[in-house]
């Protein structure tokens, strides 16, 4: 069902945790089938330093999240905002079209992570 | 595949054991011919077809010809209910429960399209249904009652014997799907005021692409396909020859090792949930006692069940979950959310089920690595964390 | 059974070949993984599956997802049949023939029960049907159309593209039941308009119990049963694997073979019809060119066609008869009777069907036997000596 | 199917062919599976002292004509009166059930050559 890189993020999730100083953070959920993502970031010179996440779901949700942190580390914000989630279905080799829509918190959580730390720094 | 398997997941399918193979074998390319065929080749198979009824019907405490073959539950439940609404012409009343199968459930909806009125009963905390709200459901149009005999997800056992005898004392008929039960506890047919019960071979060890409806002798219903006259034109089409005989060794096989494997399972079985809910925050799912002898099926709070899943499935141990991400259909199991579980925790269930070949050293196995995993994704959660 | 067999009934089932039974017993009690599970005992088997729905499609000229596997070719016509009529809500017209088999006969018989209108076309002498005949029967109510591609007892083939064109022409659905025609004759899906196609598994080697319905893709219909939601909920139920595997496996060996066993099936029919031909008093049924390889159906007039496969058998050569006596049924087969056969000589029909294993030795071991044996029966009849 | 009685009686079926000198002729047929029998009987002493049958029909409907003619070989007409299809069947140790009403030939036929004989001669 899922492929081999998939799997890689599920059991070695990278950048898993709170960052006790993020500059934003950004949740999402999807009503439907309960899953649940926050999202850490650090910003410096307008560009993410630091990212973690915490994400509540199935094994999708979860590879999509750790792939997302990889995707944006020391991406500017312009840039980050950009990354769609078929962006991040896309880096990891694709998921089972039953589970497209589990991928679909990931971007969410991080452009409301950005504008969070927008919001939070006047750049609205 | 892993190089260990723990299999957990009996309640999905189970293996078909050596001896049922073998008895299905000759059927393949020895004994070919078509049982409906007069010559020799032909009349050896119907023989053994034969036999395979009886000893089915033995197996449930039923006449031979109270036995027609199908492909599986799916189609012994849509053949006694959409059969018994189609001799009804025009509508009628079904009085189901909410925790059914989707091969009952969705045929209930159907029915109803149809202009049919159906009640899905609730269920208590644990999936039992209270036979006093089956009576106080009767009208004067229902014509035909269906409850499981168990659940396939939590494994309670439904209180069969009286809801039938009000059904009896009522004139209406019953059905039950006994798909997660046939094989795993005793059956006894006459005994009983079932008129119809649905069985699948793949659930005790047989192969998969067969079962059985049975019909007590004098009910009669509509079949629904037609063609030759094969299962006295209820179910026509050649029949499945080795997968009939399979079916009748494999029931044969299963219901004589029902008492000796009964208590091992359950002794596994409780030993199993005694240990998942040494984990924090484990609920059990299901009825404590009154519950199939190898269902176990317990939800981890903060986490989601796939997950967890998927976790097992690297370590090599299989189970299933009432997920919504693992079912594909955005919801969580309707068999849960019926027993009042809020969604969030019916999200973290997981059903392990236990079958012919689990054995201490794989409930010991599961019990090693499930507390490592769901700790591990309760750290990722962040509904674990704000808890 | 007899020591030497001569299986001439390869119309009603066939033997299932070594290298089709080796592909499926994996799948029993190896890979017995529900392919609906998550885990990789289930995902492993929900590849194999895959793989034998684009072998099948291949075979055929189709797309894997026109594919949808049942229990045979009786489901396989209930279904498209019953799917489309399901889609109608109300009524609709039908337009099949006299001579198709009875899971579509009796399927439009139902279906007129439940106000849809059918019209039953006519054949020939031949037992062909006149595409002219088809046009003419189009009213503005036609949904579907359904046409077997040939016909299991006199072999005659049906000018089918012709028909489906004029169907597409007029925006009707086409069903041919190609059961007898699958594995023996070529099949192109997607060079022709057909929109259904059902076939059965046992008919070309395959394992019984297992079939497949092609359905175009875009095409839309009503499931009959509810329950899971395997073969796109058209067909629900835990998929009968090791059949599966096997149907993909039979049909792939069965198409390559084609070329090479159509010719010779062609060949040692025509030396047995020629040969039987011989005898005093014996008419072919059906065309005596555009007909299955393997069919050979002949009438012995003053006897009936009971008594000749018992003297056959006897003999240890398994054909099959449509005479009343065989069938159980009391009335000579329906497709004799619509090409215009006199009852009397109805009732002395046999079908021999050959198929792979049968060879010169067999036809020569039959033409041998055959002419005592109706010497013998006509010796006893009072209509012989009277004619 | 059939038990060895019935194949035994089908293979070798006994009393076969016309008596020219009958002294009474039956003739039954089932109009629905298309079955016909011809019995011939020589009657002496208001016995049966010969036998024979011409049968189209199936194997049980042959089987049945035999079985017949052994049966009524000697006997008086007025106790070959009282043998039904029922005993018929019963002698050749059973038919199968789908299989009975081809059977059916065998008596009708007696009792229909046991009249043509009584009318022929005066009896009735
Ligand atoms: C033309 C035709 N259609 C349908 C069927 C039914 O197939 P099955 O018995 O496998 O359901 C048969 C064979 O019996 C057949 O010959
Ligand atoms: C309770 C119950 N009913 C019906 C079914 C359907 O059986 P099958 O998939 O063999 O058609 C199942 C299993 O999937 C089941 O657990």
């Amino acid at each position: 069902m899922y492929n081999e890189k998939v799997i890689d993020h599920f059991n070695h999730p990278r950048n898993v945790g709170e960052l006790s100083d993020a500059d934003g953070i950004g949740e999402t959920g999807s009503f439907k089938c309960g899953d649940t993502m926050k999202l850490y970031i650090k910003v410096k010179d307008d560009r993410i330093e630091d990212v973690s996440f915490q994400t509540y779901g199935c094994g999708a949700a979860i590879a999509s999240s750790s792939m997302l942190t990889e995707m944006v580390k020391g991406k500017k914000l312009d840039e980050a905002m950009q990354i769609t989630n078929q962006d991040v279905a896309d880096q990891l080799g694709g998921l089972p079209p039953l589970k497209l829509h589990c991928s679909n918190l990931a971007a969410d959580a991080l452009h409301n992570a950005i504008e969070d730390y927008r919001r939070k720094h006047d750049q609205v | 595949m892993q190089s260990r398997l723990v299999y957990m997941d009996h309640g999905a399918t189970t293996p078909v054991r050596k001896e049922v193979v073998d008895s299905m074998l000759p059927f393949f390319h020895d004994q070919y011919g078509n049982p409906s065929s007069l010559h020799a080749p032909g009349r050896k198979v119907r023989q053994a077809l034969d036999e395979a009824r009886e000893t089915t019907a033995r197996a449930l405490g039923a006449d031979p010809e109270e036995i027609y073959f199908t492909s599986g539950g799916t189609e012994s439940n849509n053949i006694a209910l959409r059969g018994a609404a189609k001799k009804q012409k025009g509508g009628g009343h079904i009085i189901t429960s909410s925790i059914e199968h989707h091969a009952v459930l969705d045929v209930c909806r159907d029915l109803e399209n149809e202009g049919f009125k159906v009640t899905y009963l609730p269920v208590d905390h644990y999936g039992c249904i209270e036979p006093e709200m089956v009576k106080e459901a009767i009208n004067k149009d229902t014509f035909i009652i269906s409850i499981m005999a168990a659940n396939n997800e939590i494994g309670t056992l439904q209180p069969i014997s009286e809801i039938a005898l009000l059904a009896r004392e009522h004139g209406i008929l019953f059905h039950t799907d006994a798909v997660q039960v046939v094989g795993q506890l005793p059956v006894d047919l006459h005994s009983s005021n079932i008129d119809f019960l649905s069985l699948s071979a793949h659930k005790f060890n047989g192969p998969k692409g067969i079962g059985a409806l049975f019909m007590r002798k004098g009910v009669e219903i509509n079949s629904l396909y037609r063609g030759g006259s094969q299962e006295r034109k209820l179910r026509p089409g050649t029949e499945n020859v080795p997968g009939i005989i399979g079916l009748g060794r494999a029931l044969e096989l299963a219901v004589s090792d029902i008492p000796h494997k009964k208590k091992r399972l359950e002794s596994l079985r409780d030993s199993l949930i005694a240990g998942l809910l040494q984990i924090d925050d484990v609920v059990l799912n299901g009825h404590p006692r009154q519950r199939l002898p190898g269902n176990i099926n317990v939800s981890f709070k903060y986490i989601e069940g796939e997950s967890v899943l998927l976790g097992l499935d690297m370590e090599g141990i299989a189970a299933s979950s009432g997920s919504a991400c693992s079912s594909g259909s955005l919801e969580p199991s309707h068999v849960l959310s019926a027993t009042g579980l809020d969604h969030s925790i019916a999200h973290g269930s997981v059903r392990f089920s236990l079958g012919w070949g689990n054995c201490k050293e794989d409930v010991d196995f599961v019990l090693q690595k499930a507390p490592l995993i769901v700790e591990r994704l309760r750290n990722i959660s962040p509904t674990y964390h704000s808890r």
